[in-house]
C-alpha cells in the first residue's frame, strides 16, 4: 500500500500544517521541508495514512510542519517508535525524521536495529555535524577539532560515517542528498518511498547557526561539480566538468581513485558502472572523502522483505479469532462438584 | 535413625499439608512438583505451589547452588502459601539436604536418597561428614531409602542406559509420596505415555519406576514414625478449574482485556528475569490477535508500545525493576500524550541487578513516583496467581478508558506460584469496547470527555484528523507546542485530576477479613495476600481483634481508604521492601501506619507475619 | 501619553528597583543586562537577574516567541528574587512589549523603541492596532523614543553599515537607563573596548551610542513622570565581591570539592537544557584536574563517571529531568557497588520533553525514590546562585565519605540566574581528604568505617587488593556474589542505615527566619528560596507569626526537622510542582503539612507567596 | 604502559580467583577463560593493573573467575564503564567482556561509540548467538528461523554481523576467535592487546545448552580446515587440506572466491594476500559466509592515537595544578569596605 491514487492530487503546499515554521532563518531544514512537500505530493501520498515520526533536535521539529500525523517523540527513539506503528498498522508509511544526534548519538542502537530488521520505514537523518537545538555542541558526525562549547579545545574523537554505519548494520537501501538539492533530494527520497523495507538516507543539511559551511567543499555551486558524484544505478560513476572524470578501483588494490575520461568513453577509462544492489561498491562509495568527490543518490539498494510484512503477513489478522475460553480450558482440568 | 520397624498405622487425618521436592537440577524436580500438583487438584485439595530455580542455568551438579526445588502445600480448607515450614522434605541428594533442611518443621520427615549420599556429593556439597550419621538430623524423621538403586532395578528390562535409568529416580519418589498420600497413580501415567509417545521404552520405565516407589511404600516395612496421611478435599465453589500460575493468568488476562477492550495488541518486551515468560506465553498466541516483538533493550520495548498505542493497538510492555528503570523516560512520554499503555513490571530483588531470581516488592515508589516532572499514572498490583488475570483485565480497561499508561505489578514469586482456578468465561465480565475518534467537525486531539477527562483517541489512517503530538508541553485543546504559563498550570493539573479520577470508577476498598474498625488493621498489597490473610484468620480464630484489608489499586487509592484505616486504632503496613506502600499511606492520610519490611528474597512466612501482629496488638 | 515636557525632577530614592531589557533574540538583551549588571553592582546594590531565553534558537526577527529578556532587581536592601513586577521595562519591539507588558506593575515605565513599532513588526508580534496608540497602556508611564533613529545618527562617522548601526541599539537604551539610575559608564566603556579590541570602530561606535542615550537623557525634555531614580548602596559584608550566576558557582564548587577531597573529577554528561552550561563551564577547567567527556546520552554519561569513580576518580554527572530519569539504572549500579557519585539535575519543567527553558521543582520524587528496588542515596538543593557552590562542596564531601552517589538538585532558574557573591577562599573551608584503601592484609572490599558505614575505596592499580564488584546482591564482607536471604536483608539494611546516617553528619535544621515555632512555618526548599524569604520577611514587618525554614539536605532530613516542625500549628510547603517535597514531609513526620503548588514554568511571586501565607494564617 | 616486567613470571592460574566457576559444564566460555588466563600470563600483565568490565549475561560473569580488578555492571553498558576507567586512570590494562546481546542488542550503541573514539580497550564479544542467562532466547545474531521461547515459529529478522557492525562503527582493530582453538585465540587476544586503541575481537563461543553445534560447521574437526581462514597480515588467504584453497577476488567483481592453488602457488592462483590495514578487505573478509570459508584471526589493525591519551595526554595531569582562588577572582570584582 504505499502508492496511492488519491482522489484529487494534493499540491506541495497541501503538505504544509498551519504551524509557523520556528527554525532560524537561513536553516538547511526549510529546503528539506520543502523537498519532502513536493515529494509527497508527487506520490500522491495521502495525509491520512502518512506518519512522520521524530526523535528531539532541530531537524526532530519536522512533523510539526506537515499536515500528515505527526509525533514528535523523545531523543534517539523515532525508529523504536515508528517500529510499533507499523506493527500495529503496517499500511501507514512512516517517516522517521532525527538528527545526527538524534540519530547517531542517543539513538544509535534503535537506527541499527531498525536497519538489520528491514522494518518498512523511511528514515532520513538530517546530518548538519552538529547538535542544533542544545546550542552548538559537537555531534558524532563532527569532524576530528570541531571546537564547541564542549570542546573549547577542538575535539578529539573521531566522527562516525552515517552511510558506513548504516551498511554496516545490514540496512538495505542507503541513499544521500542534500538539503539544497531541490531537483535530486525529491528523487532521492521517492526511491527511498519506493522500497519496502528500511530505507536510511543522510542528507547534509547545513545549520547556519553553529556549523555554517560544514558541507561548502562540495555543496557550494563552484565546487559542486567536482566534488559531488551523483550515483545512479546502471550508469558509470561519473562526475566534473562535463563529465570528465570518473571513479575506477585503483589496480590491483580495493581502492577507488579518480580517472580523466578521454573521448574513448568512461568504460574505456575504466570507469565504474554503479550497481546499486552491490554492498562492497557502496561501502566504497560511502568511504569517499576529500580529495576525492563525495557520493550523492542511492549508494545501496537491494531489497528483502520486511519485517512487519513477516510478523503481521501480508493480510489482515487472521478472520477466525483464537476463542479464549477454549485456550482457558485447554490441557488438565477437573470439575469440582 | 533406629531401624525398628512397625507395621504401617493407618492414615492419619491432615488439615493441610507442605511437601517439597529437592534436587539438583537434572533431577526432574519441577515436573515431579507439577505431577503432584495436577493429582492433589485431582483429588479435590485446594493448594498453592513455588517453584524454586537456582540463579545458574546449570551449575555443575551435586553443587548447592544447582539445586532446584518444588514446593506445595495443599489441603482441606482454603490454603493461601505455599506453606511456611516443611511436612515432608524429599532431598535427591545432600546438595538439597543442605539448602532445604532448614525449611523442615521439627519432627517432620526427611525422605533422602541415600543412594546419592556418596563422599564425592558430599564434598561437592561442602558437607565435611555425612549428615545422616552426624546427628544433625536428630530433630526430623528421616528415611532414608537407595532411590537410585530401587530405580534401576524397577526399570530393569525396559533396555535403558545407567544414566537414562537413574532419570527415572524422580518417578520412583513421586510413587513413594503418591503412596503416602493416597494419591491416584493414573493421570501422571497418562501424562508419561502422552510425553513419551515416541519412546515408549521411556515412558514405560518410568511408569514402572513410578509404581515400583508406591509399592516399596505399600510394602517394605517403614520405619518408626514414617506414616501414611490424608487430606481431605477442600469445599471449592463448584465449577471447572485447571490450575495457573501468576503469569499464565497475567498473559490471558491481558489478552482478555484486549477482547473486551475490542483491541489487537501489541506487546513487546526485552527478556529479564522473571519477566521472560509473559513474552514467551504471549509469543504463542499470535492467534489471538496479539503481535508480540522482542525488542532490542527496555527503552525500544516501551518506545514500541507506545508506538503501536499511536498506531490504535493496545501497546503493552513488560520488564523487571531494572528494565522498568529503563523505560522512565518513555512512559513519561505516554504520559504526556495521554496515550494507553499497560505495563508490568515482575519485581524481583533490587538494587541494581540484585536477586533476579528472588521475589521482592520493592519497586512501588518507582512505580508511583519514580519520573521526572509531575507524571501520574495509574499503579495496580495483583495480589494471587489467579489475581493476575483481574488486575491484568483492569488495567486495559483503565489505560483505555482513561487514555493513560498502567502500571501492573506482579513479583517473582506471583510468577512462578500456581494455585487452582475455577476458569471464568470471558462472558462474565463486562465489555468495554473502544472507541476510536473518527469525527473531523470540531476536532481537537486533546478534547476530554468531561466525565474520564481523558482525551479523544485518534489513530493515523484515520480521514480529516492528521494531527502532531509530542512530549513538550501541549496546548489544553489543540496539542500544539505551548509555553504559555497559564496552559502548563492547567495541564498539569488535569494530568493529575484524570488519574486521581479514576478513584471515582474503581470498586471501593474492602475488608478481607474482620470488621471495618477495631484495634488492628493489616494493610497489604500484592502478593503478601496469601501470607497475611493466613496469618489474620488464624488471629482470629484465637479472638484477636485484627482486619485485613489489602489493596490492588495503589494509585490513585480507593476513595474510601482513608476513612476506612481511619476507624482502626493500629495500622501495620507489611511490605517485602524496606518500607515503601507504608510511606505512601502516611503522606496521603496522615495516619501512625506502622511498616514490617522484610527484605530476603523470600515471602514473608505465616508465623513472621502472626508475630508482628501480636507485637503490634500488645505494643 | 500627552507630550507635556517639564523640568527634569530630582532622582528619587528607591529602596529596591526592578528593570528588565527585552528585545529580539538579536538585540543583545543579554550582554545589555549583564552590563547593566556589573554597573549596579559596582555602585553597591544588591541584586538578583535573571534572564529568559526564547526556546527557539534564532525565531524570526519580530516574533514573540523570538523575545529574549534579561531582568534585575536592585536595592539597597537585601535582594532575593529577580522581583516580581517590573518598575521598568525597556521594549525594543512590539513582540517584546506584548510578551512583558503584564509583568509591569502599573503605573511604572515603559520605554519603547518607538522606531521599531512599525505595521510589519506589529504584524509579526499579531498585534492588530498599535499598542502605543490604542489605550492599551494606560496603565503605565510610556517613554516613545525612536531609539533606532537615534541611535544611527549617533554612530554616524564610524563607518558602520546600517545593520551594523542598527546592533548599537542596545547600547543606546542602557545609556538612558544608566541616565536614568546615575550609573557609571566607565566599566561598559572598558569593556566594549576590550571585547571589540580587534574592531575599534565597532568598539567606538558602541560606546557613541551608549553616551548618546545617556545625553538623550540629560538633555531631552522628557515627558511627565519619566524621572531619576537613586537607589542606595545595600550593606553588605566587606570583601571583594563578584557577580555569579548559579552554573558557574556549581562548576567552581564541584572543583572546590574535589580540591578538598584531593581527588580528580571525571566529569561525564551528555548535553541538555538547562544543563548542558555546566558542561561547557567546566570543559574550560582542564587545568583543575578537571576532565570532560560528552558522551554519547545520558546512560553512557552516568556510566562513565561510575567508571572513573571506580577507577579512583570523582565522578560527575549531570542532565535535567529527562536524562536523569535515562540514568536510573546505572544510579542503582553506583549504590549497590557503593561508589562515590555525585549526580546534579537542573530541573526543568516536565513531564517528558516538557518545557526545556522553563523553571521547575519536579524531579523531587525522582530524586528521593525514583528508582527500582530499595535504593536509597543522597538529596541536595540549592537554594540560590552562589549557594549552589556551597552544596556542590557538600555533595563532594558526601559522597566521598559514604562512599554513595549524591543527588544535586538546581533548575533553570538557578542556572541562569545571578547574584553577587563575596567570594571565598579555599582555604575557608575544612579540607576531606579521601585515603584510598591500600593495605592487603586483611583486606576486604565490603568492609565499612564502623561510624559512617562507607564501604573501603580500593581503586584498581593497588598491589594486593585485587577484587571482584557487581550489581548483584554481595556478601557483607567479600563482596563475592550472594544469594543467601539473611545477607540480603543485612545489605538492605546497611545501604539504608548508612544513607541515613548521614543525618549525623550535617547541620541541625535552622530557621531562616522567626523563631523555632509559632503559628506557622513556610518550608520551602531549592530556588524558591528567594520569593519565600522575602514574603516572609513582609509579613513578619507587619507583624505576622510566620517563620521561614529552608532545607538544604532533602534525604536523609535533618535529625531536628520532626521536632522543629512539630513546634508550629501549621505548615505550608511552596513548591514548583504539584505537590513533592510536602508528601515526604508528611509521610516522614505524619505533621499535617500543606502545600503550595505553582507548575507554570515560572518561580513563585513575592505577592503570590504573600497571599497564600496571609490565607493559610487566617485560615 | 602496555606491557610491564613483573617481579615473578605469573602462571595462568595465577591469574584464576577463587570463585567457583559457575557455567554449565561443557560451556565454551570455559574454554575462553583458559585461554585468557594463558594470555595474562603470556603477555606478563599484572593482576593489580589489569580490569575486566563485563555487562551481564553468562558471558559477563567472567570477570568473577579472574583475579584481576573486576567489574560487573549492567547490561549492555560495559563499554561505557570501561570508557570511564580509562579516562580516569589511562594506565589501566582494561578489557570488556559481553555477550552478543549484552554488545550487540541493548548496547550496540555504547559499543559503537567505544569504537569510533578509539578508547583504548580490548572488547572481547562472546558470541553464542542466543542469550544464554535470561533462558535461550534469540539475539540480534541468531539466524533467522531461530526457534526459541520468544520465536516458538521461528525468528524473523536478520541478525547483524558483529564484525561489520564494528567495521561500519570506526574500529581500527577487529578480530575474530574461537573458544575452543587455544593456541589461535590467545594469539588473537594478544594483538588485541598491542593494539593501542579500541580492540574489537568477536570470539565464537558455544552454548552447549541454548544453542549448541552453532558453529559446527566451521569449527568441528572436521570441518575446520575447509571452513576457515586463518588470515594473517602479508601472507596469502589460503586454507583448506595442505592449504590448496585460496581466496581471490572474482574477477571483475568486489566479491570473494575460492581457488584451487596449483603446484605454482598461491601468488599465480591470484589468492590474496592479507593486508590487515585495507578497511576494504576486512570487510569482505568479515562478510565471508558458507559456503565460503569463515575469517579468523585479525581481519583489520590500522592503530590511530587513542582517545583518552588524547584526552588525558601521556602524561599525568599538569604539574602545576590550576588555582582555584584566581580563578573566582578573574573577570569583574569589586570591594565591599
Ligand atoms: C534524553 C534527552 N537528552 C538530551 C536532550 C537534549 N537534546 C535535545 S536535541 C539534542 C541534540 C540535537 O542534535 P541533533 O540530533 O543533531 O539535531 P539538530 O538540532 O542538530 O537538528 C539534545 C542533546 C533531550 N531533549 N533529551
Ligand atoms: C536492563 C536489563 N535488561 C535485561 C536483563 C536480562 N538479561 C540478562 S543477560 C541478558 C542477555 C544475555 O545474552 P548475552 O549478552 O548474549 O550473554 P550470554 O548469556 O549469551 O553469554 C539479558 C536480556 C538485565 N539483566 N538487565
Ligand atoms: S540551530 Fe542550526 S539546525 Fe537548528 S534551526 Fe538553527 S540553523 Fe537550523
Ligand atoms: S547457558 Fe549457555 S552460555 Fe550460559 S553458561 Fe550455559 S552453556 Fe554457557
Ligand atoms: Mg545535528
Ligand atoms: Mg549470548
Amino acid at each position: 500500500m504505499n502508492v496511492h491514487t488519491p482522489p484529487e492530487q494534493l499540491k506541495p503546499k497541501d503538505f504544509a500544517s498551519d504551524q509557523e515554521v520556528r527554525w532560524c532563518p537561513g536553516c538547511g531544514d526549510y529546503a528539506i521541508l520543502k523537498g519532502m512537500q513536493k515529494t509527497c505530493a508527487d506520490l500522491g501520498l495521502k495525509p491520512e495514512t502518512t506518519v512522520f515520526v521524530s526523535g528531539i533536535g532541530c531537524a526532530a521539529r519536522f512533523p510539526y510542519y506537515m499536515a500528515t500525523y505527526g509525533f514528535h517523540t523523545i531523543h534517539g527513539r523515532a525508529p523504536a517508535i515508528a517500529t510499533g506503528v507499523k506493527l500495529a498498522n503496517p499500511e501507514l508509511d512512516v517517516w522517521v525524521i532525527g538528527g545526527d544526534g538524534d540519530m547517531l548519538s542517543i539513538g544509535g542502537n534503535h537506527l541499527m536495529h531498525a536497519l538489520r530488521r528491514n522494518v518498512d520505514l523511511n528514515i532520513l537523518l538530517f546530518n548538519n555535524e552538529i547538535y542544533g537545538l542544545t546550542k552548538g555542541q559537537y555531534s558524532p558526525t563532527s569532524r576530528v577539532g570541531t571546537r564547541s562549547p564542549s570542546t573549547p579545545g577542538g575535539s578529539l574523537d573521531a566522527p562516525v560515517s552515517a552511510t558506513l554505519y548504516a551498511l554496516g548494520s545490514g540496512a538495505r537501501f542507503v541513499a544521500r542528498g542534500v538539503d539544497t538539492q531541490q531537483k535530486q533530494l525529491p528523487e532521492v527520497l521517492k526511491r527511498a518511498h519506493a522500497h519496502r523495507g528500511a530505507s536510511f538516507v543522510e542528507i547534509f543539511q547545513n545549520c547556519i547557526v553553529y556549523n555554517d559551511g560544514a558541507f561548502a567543499h562540495f555543496t557550494e555551486r563552484e565546487a559542486a561539480q567536482e566534488m559531488q558524484v551523483f550515483v545512479e544505478h546502471g550508469r558509470p560513476l561519473v562526475f566534473g566538468k562535463e563529465g570528465r572524470k570518473g571513479l575506477r578501483l585503483k589496480p590491483g588494490s580495493l581502492k577507488l581513485e579518480v580517472v580523466e575520461i578521454g573521448d574513448e568513453g568512461p568504460e574505456a577509462a575504466g570507469v565504474l558502472v554503479h550497481d546499486e544492489t552491490d554492498r562492497m561498491l557502496a561501502t566504497l562509495l560511502a568511504g569517499l572523502q576529500p580529495p576525492l568527490p563525495v557520493a550523492i543518490g542511492v549508494l545501496y539498494c537491494d531489497p528483502a522483505e520486511s519485517y512487519e510484512r513477516q510478523v503481521v503477513g501480508e493480510t489482515a489478522p487472521p478472520p477466525v479469532e483464537g476463542d479464549l475460553d477454549a485456550l482457558l480450558r485447554r490441557g488438565h482440568t477437573w470439575t469440582v462438584e | 535413625m533406629e531401624g525398628a520397624s512397625v507395621l504401617t498405622p493407618p492414615r492419619q487425618e491432615l488439615e493441610s499439608a507442605v511437601v517439597r521436592f529437592a534436587g539438583d537440577s537434572g533431577d526432574g524436580m519441577q515436573l515431579t512438583g507439577s505431577q503432584f500438583t495436577l493429582a492433589t487438584a485431582l483429588a479435590g485439595n485446594d493448594l498453592a505451589t513455588f517453584p524454586d530455580f537456582p540463579a545458574e542455568i546449570r551449575a555443575p551438579v551435586g553443587t548447592t547452588y544447582g539445586v532446584s526445588a518444588f514446593q506445595i502445600n495443599f489441603g482441606g480448607r482454603t490454603i493461601r502459601t505455599a506453606g511456611d515450614a516443611l511436612d515432608v522434605l524429599v532431598a535427591m541428594n545432600p546438595a538439597a539436604l543442605k539448602v532445604n533442611r532448614a525449611d523442615v518443621k521439627p519432627g517432620a520427615l526427611v525422605i533422602v536418597d541415600s543412594g546419592a549420599f556418596t563422599a564425592k556429593n558430599f564434598a561437592k556439597a561442602h558437607y565435611q561428614a555425612n549428615p545422616l550419621e552426624d546427628g544433625s538430623l536428630d530433630a526430623y524423621r528421616v528415611m532414608e531409602v537407595d532411590m537410585s538403586a530401587a530405580t534401576e532395578k524397577a526399570v530393569e528390562g525396559h533396555g535403558l542406559s545407567k544414566k537414562e535409568a537413574l532419570r527415572c529416580k524422580n518417578m520412583w519418589a513421586l510413587g513413594l509420596v503418591y503412596w503416602m498420600f493416597g494419591r491416584d497413580r493414573q493421570p501422571t501415567v497418562d501424562w508419561l505415555e502422552s510425553k513419551f509417545a515416541a519412546k515408549p521404552e521411556i515412558a514405560n520405565a518410568n511408569i514402572a519406576a513410578l509404581n515400583a516407589g508406591h509399592a516399596y511404600g505399600e510394602t517394605a516395612e517403614l520405619p518408626t514414625g514414617v506414616r501414611t496421611y490424608s487430606v481431605p478435599a477442600a469445599k471449592l465453589p463448584a465449577g471447572l478449574y485447571r490450575n495457573v500460575t501468576g503469569t499464565e493468568a497475567l498473559a490471558w488476562g491481558l489478552v482478555a482485556g484486549c477482547k473486551l477492550a475490542r483491541l489487537p495488541m501489541t506487546f513487546c518486551s526485552y527478556p529479564i528475569t522473571p519477566a521472560s515468560q509473559l513474552l514467551h506465553s504471549l509469543a504463542g498466541l499470535k492467534s489471538f490477535n496479539v503481535t508480540t516483538f522482542q525488542a532490542e533493550d527496555e527503552i525500544a520495548a516501551a518506545c514500541a508500545a507506545i508506538g503501536a498505542s499511536y498506531a490504535g493497538s493496545l501497546g503493552v510492555t513488560s520488564s523487571s525493576g531494572p528494565g522498568i528503570a529503563l523505560k522512565t523516560e518513555a512512559l513519561g512520554l505516554a504520559i504526556s500524550v495521554e496515550l494507553p499503555l499497560v505495563v508490568v513490571n515482575s519485581q524481583r530483588g533490587g538494587p541494581s541487578t540484585g536477586l533476579p531470581t528472588k521475589t521482592e516488592q520493592s519497586d512501588l515508589f518507582q512505580a508511583v513516583w519514580g519520573r521526572n516532572g509531575d507524571a501520574p499514572l495509574a499503579v495496580l498490583a495483583a495480589r494471587s496467581p489467579q489475581d493476575c488475570f483481574e488486575v491484568a483485565i483492569e488495567a486495559v480497561r483503565l489505560a483505555t478508558r482513561y487514555m493513560t499508561p498502567v502500571m501492573l505489578l506482579t513479583d517473582g514469586y506471583l510468577a512462578n506460584a500456581s494455585e487452582p482456578w475455577r476458569i471464568p468465561s470471558l462472558s462474565d465480565y463486562e465489555a468495554f469496547p473502544v472507541s476510536f475518534h473518527e469525527e473531523p467537525e470540531g476536532f481537537q486531539p486533546f478534547a476530554r470527555d468531561a466525565e474520564t477527562l481523558a482525551r479523544v483517541w485518534a489513530k493515523p489512517g484515520t480521514p480529516g484528523l492528521m494531527h502532531r503530538i509530542g512530549g513538550i508541553e501541549k496546548d489544553y485543546d489543540s496539542g500544539n507546542i505551548s509555553y504559555d504559563p497559564a496552559n502548563h498550570q492547567r495541564m498539569t493539573d488535569v494530568r493529575a485530576d484524570k488519574i486521581a479520577g479514576i478513584a471515582r470508577d474503581i470498586p471501593e476498598q474492602g475488608i478481607e477479613q474482620g470488621e471495618a474498625g477495631g484495634r488492628l488493621a493489616v494493610v497489604g498489597w500484592g502478593s503478601t495476600y496469601g501470607p497475611i490473610s493466613r496469618a489474620v484468620a488464624n488471629l482470629r480464630a484465637e479472638g484477636a481483634d485484627v482486619s485485613h484489608v489489602h489493596l490492588r489499586h495503589i494509585w490513585p487509592l480507593p476513595a474510601n481508604l482513608e476513612a476506612l484505616l481511619g476507624g482502626f486504632d493500629k495500622l501495620l503496613v507489611p511490605e517485602m521492601n524496606h518500607g515503601q506502600l507504608v510511606k505512601l499511606l502516611r503522606a496521603e492520610t496522615l495516619l501512625p501506619c506502622a511498616g514490617l519490611s522484610k527484605v530476603s528474597g523470600k515471602p514473608f512466612k505465616i508465623a513472621e507475619l502472626e508475630t508482628a501482629i501480636r507485637a503490634t496488638l500488645e505494643g
